[in-house]
């Protein structure tokens, strides 16, 4: 039987040889690490893969490659990603080739001890936190699928951090996230992965007038955490990209996910179901009340 | 389903029947109800003439000893008093916080206030009761009778529509019976005056016997022990005064769906009904050895 | 560094008692970036203007702030004054200092401290902003009147009266609205059709007046000066051009149990037909839904008879796209559905009826030719209710005063008592709103002298008994409860929104209120116009209204239409949104959030890295934005911004604002 | 100066760390609140983490902070007062790290007194002296063993071995330490630098060739490389590889503050962030990939071109924080001339 590395490449191949496609968004594996890589028609494929360790949410390259047709690698969680971007018009869906791929549930790094022995462990407590709560581990509404489907364990309950922050009293649950904060060293890393920051200028950029100083610290770090949050509300889709790339270890990904977990007892709304799903703060009916428009 | 049950005083006393005949149809439905801990008075009509304080009070006391997330009362008027001051105890946290100091311990706001009839006609499907029933009423003529506390006033206790509720109706008919259109569904009986004023009484329940017999109906349905015992206790010095020979039962609308359930009339306490009901029953009989056909 | 000027006007006593003006002034006059600072008694006069003129002059100004009233009252004086100055008038700003200070506040020394708080803000704005010009916009010299009731006819001939082409257009076959089938008007008894009719046919000829009835707005277009319309018209199945109205075709028509809409079901009409025997145009439409042709493909029978061979079962819908500089709505009014309203019983006893209703079975060209009967067996009523605010003034329906219903009541009982003498009419209310020319007299005439009897309270309940209609209710001036064994009861039934108003605000994008009425611009100073410039209101559409109100806002619409369609072209504020193309994103948040549809999307091709790059981004359309800030408000990536309220404009005021507490916290 | 060896036994290293935290500002890996690795400063020995892992953050950051204020105003009663920070109080002693933490200091002090001497960085460093803890095994992503430079400027390293560490002093600022406690120290006995020489080949840490260094010319011919594009372009332009990098040192002078009082300060930034330079001028690379490439060319070629070494030590964090794993050895290494097929790709042929 042709490994899930064999089948990604052969299919691939085919895509570029059918002329389908400009580029190919996949993974690479190369000295101990699987990374994101750009393969053109020329580009050898042999690193390309997927494994435990393809974290990273494509869709945060497409800006980077407008214009161009592409080839994508869509986990099923990140498909909701393609959706909120294709209801805010950052799409060009027709140019894309989703290659849907069984997930084996990504492993999470902070948690894999430095020899990587545990990489082929089905051990959910090893696994990124979305992945204990998967619900689907195939894709299936890619444009192609890619390797055999798997089965989809049973997902966990709850989110034992977020529950666990969420617990806290007010003043103690601010404290935690200050202290939090108080590491953050402002590289932007988790804004810069997110596939739904793509503002061509983020608000931190400003300058006239600044919104925010420069300098770190608990404060203005927080600032920045919340007005990302704000900004994301009713639209994150959960990745976890944010927290999983960040080098100081905050769990940014709980403070999206309470807003979203807001939008779905509040509204009843979940971002990304489909691609008509307008973001909730920008979602209007004729019908909402508009009294205060003279 | 699960309900914290609260019977008021009238359920416990002179409405025996109407609790006999909730809890046989509840069970048989699968209708959970854990009576209240505790539970006082609803505050009904002397308390909110007497101590608007108290009038809150109360109701809030027997709310917040609730043990589950929604209360289902059979009475209209615990209903409507239960369900008043939810509402205003939500709205206005300055009562609440007064109402609590009455209390000594916080207010549970958040506990769904639900009238009976509300929870069998609108919780439980209509397919689900339908495949329970074990005969039909046999074309029972009946009007049903909502009073006024039921449906009114629309912010705080419309279930139904105010003025022409249908919840009742749609309920008699899954059981088999012929539902009436007749204009005094939510007219009032004369409530608490049965004791001070009985002409208004006699004025008020007249027009409402002589309406139904008008219509055709044998049996008047009813959701409520205040308004069954106006129609019921009063009706043959009121229909003597009125020069009208014929009587018309004032049933509740548990006791009618208990019988297409398959519970027997003594377990109902249909025999508490002072006006006569063995024609009714005679009827339903009559029915209930028809091949169940009820309509949809 | 600015040079700005800063002139606090005293306006009379009105500022100056309460604020010490000169010393105002003069802190003003040590603001960074003010040149020169003065006071004045009147600063809107002639004298004060010149101050102004000769300042700019002598100091080289070159932004003004002028601390005085709201800028609601002189901004437009003001800004002339800056224009003539040499200053852009867009670096002018007032700092209102009566409304928002003298006027509010009592202490002298808080007022004072608040006048320089608001001068510090508007110098620091005006010092950010940018100069601008007016935007101007070329003007399609055309009308539109969408409705053909009172109001609409009204607005159409006041419009051609100024030599401006008007499209009027009506969805019925006729023009005439709900007062063509009025009977007796209010408080003078005229005629309605008498007074109404001449006016449907100076409509039909005026040469200025294209009529279209029959026909719908399907989608409207562009922005004020120059829209695009499209008009559906309904196929009539009947060449207008060949008809000539005589009428064989629908005496022929065997389907006569149509319930008549013009009659609200008091009488019947055809499958094809006209109307009513006055209607504008006077000729035949045929009524798909119910002719029997279109049901089983035979009869023709009005063909058959058509010796103009007019009728054309091929006919279909057309569309046509017309191009107008401003649009007046004048879409009427419905009566709330009584059967909505269960107590009353309407529908279920046919002597329940409404005020329209009895229009029409009191009207001589109505069906029952003026004759009051009782529905149910034809007899002639004796004892009639009628009852008031049905559905109006009531929180479980429509809290508003629906305004014309106790007036056209009293008519009624009146109108009952002249057709039968030994009739009585009952009228419930709740209380007689008689504010019009004549109304009070009017009614009291009903009371006094046709001796209605007027009980004062609500209906609680009607039901049938016997073949009369039993009325229960309150007489709460007795505080008894009454019944009355009536033979006939009508309904006064809320005016609600014409059906289909919410659809047209959304073609037309203005704002309909909580009732679903159109919104005013302003529901004292502008209130004919809407939110988005070109488009008028007049009637019904706007609130309840009687003929005169609505005849004197068909008018009023009209006007305001003639101002903007008699001239070349238009200017606008420049205080509209722009959007950054370099850093849009084209999410498009903008384009939904904007109620007047001026985002457009667009795109924007750049060369990156040698490579060509195009990307989605929104453009505002300066024609179409009334600068309400929405766009800028939801853009997440903070690239609109708004001309003259721009980020650093709005910081810089905040910053002005902030000085004083600054101050405090410096000891200075 | 000529190296210096001396035996230090577990049991003084712990002595040693009591009694300088009476002289000394001392930092060392420690854990912080969430259980991640740190230089902090640990109250305890026992809390001093000897473990060859490093923390995210190198220690940088003690001779140049993320925020620095450089002047402070404040006004009041009608005038300005303006301050600036003084010099810190302590002296700094770096107890545990990572050599190639250590050894970067060496490296950007280099800048700092180039033709404009930075008082306030050269302030700190003058007071830091480092007592570096020698690695005992390569770690996934470091590559020191390709840097030559990796220890020299080291004021002190210390070689663990059983039961006692064998201390190597390489300049006159750790000469002053081992003085300071002497009696701490015994003299190292029989051959140091081979056994050095031998610890180094057994953790994989000794010099290995060709050292990147050697990658400079070629890199000098591979500016316009067509897969510069192709392999940088998935750089997201986090400011992850300079923050965490113990010799990269682009800062930013901001103002904040306003009318009652403010400062000036200097903060941390990144050539491969989107907004770079853009305050004075703007940001002259158009695409990510140029500005990812501005930085590797800037560590192994135009600074070594400069001032000799190159930018880096080889501590791998750019590698192990990087959000899409870009590795800037292969990368050297393949535009330098020195490996033929670029990373991704090349352990895989069919």
């Amino acid at each position: 039987m042709a490994t899930i590395r064999e089948e990604l490449q052969a299919a691939v191949r085919r895509l570029f040889e059918d002329d389908k496609i400009d580029y190919f968004l996949g993974y690479v594996d190369d000295y101990g690490h699987t990374f994101p890589a750009i393969l053109t028609k020329d580009s050898d494929l042999s690193g390309l893969t997927f494994d435990r360790k393809s974290y990273n949410n494509l869709a945060a390259f497409l800006p980077e490659l407008r214009g161009s047709r592409l080839g994508l690698i869509c986990k099923q969680c990140e498909v909701r990603t393609l959706n909120v971007l294709a209801a805010e018009e950052q799409l060009e869906r027709e140019k894309l080739v989703v290659v849907g791929v069984p997930c084996p549930a990504m492993i999470d790094p902070r948690k894999l001890s430095a020899d990587e022995a545990e990489l082929g462990s089905d051990d959910p407590a090893l696994w990124q936190e979305k992945c204990r709560r998967c619900l689907e581990r195939n894709t299936p509404t890619a444009d192609l699928f890619v390797g055999e489907k798997i089965s989809t364990p049973t997902p966990a309950e709850g989110w034992p951090l977020l529950e666990e922050v969420e617990a806290k009293p007010a003043e103690e649950r601010e404290a935690w996230w200050r202290e939090q904060m108080s590491l953050c060293i402002r590289c932007y890393a988790c804004r810069l992965a997110c596939p739904l920051c793509y503002c061509h200028q983020c608000f931190v950029e400003d300058n006239k007038p600044q919104w925010l100083d420069k300098s770190v610290g608990a404060e203005n770090n927080l600032h920045y955490h919340i007005i990302r949050a704000i900004h994301l509300a009713g639209r994150c889709i959960e990745c976890q990209e944010c927290s999983r790339v960040c080098p100081v270890g905050i769990p940014v990904d709980v403070l999206n996910n309470v807003l979203s977990r807001d939008f779905a007892s509040r509204f009843g709304y979940a971002s990304g179901e489909t691609a008509e799903t307008k973001p909730a703060l920008v979602a209007y009916e004729r019908d909402d009340p508009e009294d205060f428009i003279l | 389903m699960k309900f914290s049950y609260y019977p008021g005083c009238t359920l416990h006393s002179t409405g025996a029947e109407y609790d006999q005949s909730v809890r046989a149809v509840c069970h048989t439905l699968g209708i959970e109800l854990v009576e209240i801990p505790g539970w006082g008075c609803c505050g009904a009509t002397s308390a909110h003439s007497v101590n608007e304080l108290l009038a809150y009070a109360l109701p809030a006391h027997t709310i917040t000893n609730a043990t589950e997330e929604a209360i289902a009362a059979p009475c209209a008027a615990c209903y409507n008093r239960l369900r008043y001051t939810d509402v205003n105890l939500r709205e206005n946290a300055s009562l609440r916080a007064e109402v609590e100091k009455a209390l000594d311990r916080p207010y549970r706001a958040g506990v769904a206030v639900r009238h009976l009839l509300d929870i069998i006609a609108n919780d439980v499907p209509g397919e689900e009761i339908q495949a329970k029933l074990q005969g039909t009423l046999g074309g029972l003529k009946v009007v049903c009778y909502y009073g006024c506390l039921l449906t009114r006033p629309k912010k705080v206790a419309a279930f139904d529509d105010m003025e022409e509720p249908r919840s009742m109706d749609r309920l008699m008919q899954l059981c088999g019976a012929e539902v009436l259109d007749w204009p005094h569904r939510v007219v009032c009986c004369g409530a608490a005056f049965s004791l001070s004023r009985t002409d208004i009484v006699r004025h008020m329940t007249g027009k409402l016997l002589t309406s139904a017999l008008r219509a055709g109906a044998e049996a008047v349905v009813v959701a409520c022990p205040m308004c069954q015992s106006n129609l019921d206790l009063r009706q043959p010095a009121i229909l003597k005064e009125r020069g009208v020979r014929e009587r018309v039962p004032a049933v509740y609308f548990t006791q009618l769906l208990g019988l297409a359930l398959g519970h027997s009339a003594k377990a109902l306490g249909f025999r508490k009904i002072m006006v006569d009901t063995s024609s009714l029953l005679a009827r339903v009989e009559a029915g209930r050895e028809a091949p169940a056909e009820a309509e949809g | 560094m600015a040079r700005i000027g800063v002139f606090v006007c005293w306006c009379g006593a009105n500022i100056a008692s309460t604020v010490d003006v000169e010393s105002v002034a003069e802190a003003a006059s040590r603001l960074p970036g003010v040149a020169f600072a003065t006071d004045y008694k009147y600063m809107c006069s002639d004298p004060g203007q010149k101050a102004i003129l000769e300042a700019a002059q002598e100091h080289r100004l070159d932004g003004l702030v002028v601390a005085a009233c709201s800028p609601r009252m002189h901004e437009p004086t003001f800004r002339q004054v800056a224009a003539e100055a040499g200053i852009n008038p867009f670096r002018m700003q007032m700092a209102n200092i009566r409304e928002h200070c003298s006027w509010v506040h009592a202490d002298r020394e808080e007022a004072t401290a608040k006048a320089l708080d608001a001068i510090r803000m508007m110098v620091a704005r005006v010092a950010q902003s940018e100069p601008l010009e007016p935007i101007k916009v070329p003007v399609t010299r055309r009308a539109l009147v969408i409705g053909g009731g009172v109001a609409g006819i009204q607005a159409a001939l006041d419009v051609a009266d100024g030599g401006v082409e008007t499209i009027l257009v009506e969805r019925t076959p006729s023009i005439g609205g709900k007062m063509a089938g009025l009977d007796e008007t209010f408080p003078t008894l005229d005629c309605s059709q008498c007074i109404l009719t001449p006016k449907m046919v100076d409509a039909s000829r005026s040469e200025f007046i294209k009529l279209y009835t029959y026909c719908e707005v399907e989608k409207v277009d562009g922005s004020v000066g120059n829209f695009k319309v499209t008009l559906r018209k309904k196929a009539k199945y009947v060449n207008h051009e060949l008809c000539n109205g005589c009428g064989d075709c629908f005496h022929k028509c065997p389907y006569k149990k149509i319930p008549s809409e013009f009659d609200y079901g008091v009488g019947n009409r055809t499958a094809i037909y006209v109307p009513f025997p006055q209607a504008v145009p006077n000729k035949p439409v045929i009524d798909r839904e119910t002719c029997v042709f279109f049901k089983t493909g035979k009869c023709r029978a009005c063909e058959k008879v058509c010796l103009r061979n007019a009728i054309d079962f091929e006919q279909e819908d057309e569309f046509e796209e017309i191009d107008v500089g401003a649009i007046i709505v004048a879409t009427g009014y419905d009566i709330l559905e009584p059967a909505e309203m269960a107590e009353f019983r309407y529908g279920a006893i046919p002597d329940v009826i409404t005020g329209l209703q009895f229009e029409r079975m009191s009207s001589a060209s109505g069906p029952t030719e003026g004759k009051i009967v009782r529905p149910s067996d034809g007899e002639e009523p004796k004892v009639v209710v009628f009852v008031h605010c049905v559905g109006s003034r009531d929180e479980n329906y429509k809290e508003y005063c629906s305004k014309i219903c106790c007036m056209y009541n009293a008519k009624h009982a009146i109108i009952l008592k002249h057709r039968i003498h030994d009739a009585q009419a009952y009228l419930f209310y709740i209380d007689v709103r008689a504010g019009g020319k004549g109304y009070e007299e009017f009614w009291k005439r009903a009371c006094v002298e046709e001796g209605a009897e007027y009980l004062r309270g609500r209906v609680s309940r009607l039901y049938d008994e016997n073949g009369k209609v039993i009325v229960e209710g309150q007489d709460t001036l007795s505080g008894e409860q009454v019944e009355v064994v009536a033979d006939l009861v009508v309904l006064a039934t809320a005016m609600v929104p014409a059906k289909g108003t919410e659809e047209m605000a959304r073609i037309l994008g203005v704002s309909t209120d909580k009732d679903g009425f159109f919104n005013e611009a302003h529901p004292k100073l502008r209130p004919v116009d809407t939110a988005t410039g070109g488009i008028f209101l007049a009637g019904a559409c706007q609130a309840p209204k009687d003929i005169p109100e609505s005849v004197a806002q068909g008018s009023a619409a009209a006007a305001k239409a003639l101002g903007l369609l008699t001239k070349e072209e238009i200017t606008r504020e420049p205080t509209v949104a722009v959007v950054d193309p370099f850093i849009c994103t084209g999410c498009w948040n903008c384009v939904t959030v904007c109620p007047f549809g001026a985002p457009e999307k667009s795109e924007i091709t750049m060369t990156i890295d040698g490579r060509k790059v195009t990307r989605p981004v929104s453009e505002i359309n300066e024609g179409k934005c009334e600068g309400c800030g929405l766009c800028v408000a939801s853009c997440p990536g903070n690239c609109i911004d708004q001309r003259g309220f721009s980020d650093d404009q709005v910081y810089a005021e905040l910053g002005g604002y902030l000085e004083r507490l600054r101050a405090a916290l410096t000891h200075e | 100066m000529d190296a210096e060896y001396y035996k230090l036994s577990a049991e003084n290293a712990a002595g040693l760390f009591e009694r300088a935290r009476a002289d000394y500002d001392v930092v060392a890996k420690t854990r912080d609140a969430n259980g991640n690795l740190v230089y902090g400063r640990p109250v305890s020995f026992e809390d001093v983490a000897f473990v060859d892992e490093q923390p995210p953050m190198s220690a940088k950051a003690f001779a140049l902070p993320q925020n620095e204020t450089l002047v402070r105003y404040e006004r009041g009663g009608g005038e300005i007062r303006a301050e600036t920070p003084e010099a810190p109080a302590r002296d700094l002693l770096l107890f545990g790290v990572n050599v190639c933490d250590a050894a970067a200091f060496d490296i950007i002090d280099r800048v700092f007194q180039w033709d404009y001497l930075d008082d306030p960085y050269l302030a700190r460093r003058e007071r830091t002296t480092q007592l570096a803890l020698a690695c005992t095994a390569l770690q996934r992503d470091c590559f020191c063993n390709r840097i030559s430079y990796a220890e020299d400027g080291v004021d002190a390293v210390a070689y663990p071995r059983e039961g006692h560490y064998l201390v190597k002093i390489q300049t006159d600022n750790g000469r002053r330490l081992v003085e300071r406690y002497r009696n701490l120290f015994a003299e190292a006995d029989g051959d140091p630098e081979t056994e050095i020489t031998s610890f180094l080949e057994k953790a994989g840490t000794a010099k290995r060739e060709p050292l990147l260094e050697t990658a400079q010319s070629g890199l000098a011919g591979a500016f316009e490389h067509a897969d510069w594009e192709i392999l940088a372009s998935t750089c997201i332009g986090c400011g992850i590889c300079t923050y965490t990098c113990p010799t990269c040192h682009c800062f930013d002078i901001q103002d904040e503050g306003g009318y009652v009082g403010g400062r000036r300060l200097r903060t941390w930034d990144h050539c491969t962030g989107r907004t770079f330079t853009a305050m004075p001028a703007h940001q002259p690379r158009d695409r990510q990939y140029k500005r990812y490439r501005q930085r590797l060319l800037h560590k192994f070629w135009y600074y070594p071109e400069r001032f000799g070494p190159v930018l880096c030590t080889g501590c791998g964090r750019c590698i192990t924080h990087c959000p899409v794993k870009i590795n800037i050895k292969e990368l050297v290494e393949y535009f330098g001339g020195l490996s033929d097929a670029p990373p991704g790709g090349r352990r895989h042929a069919p």
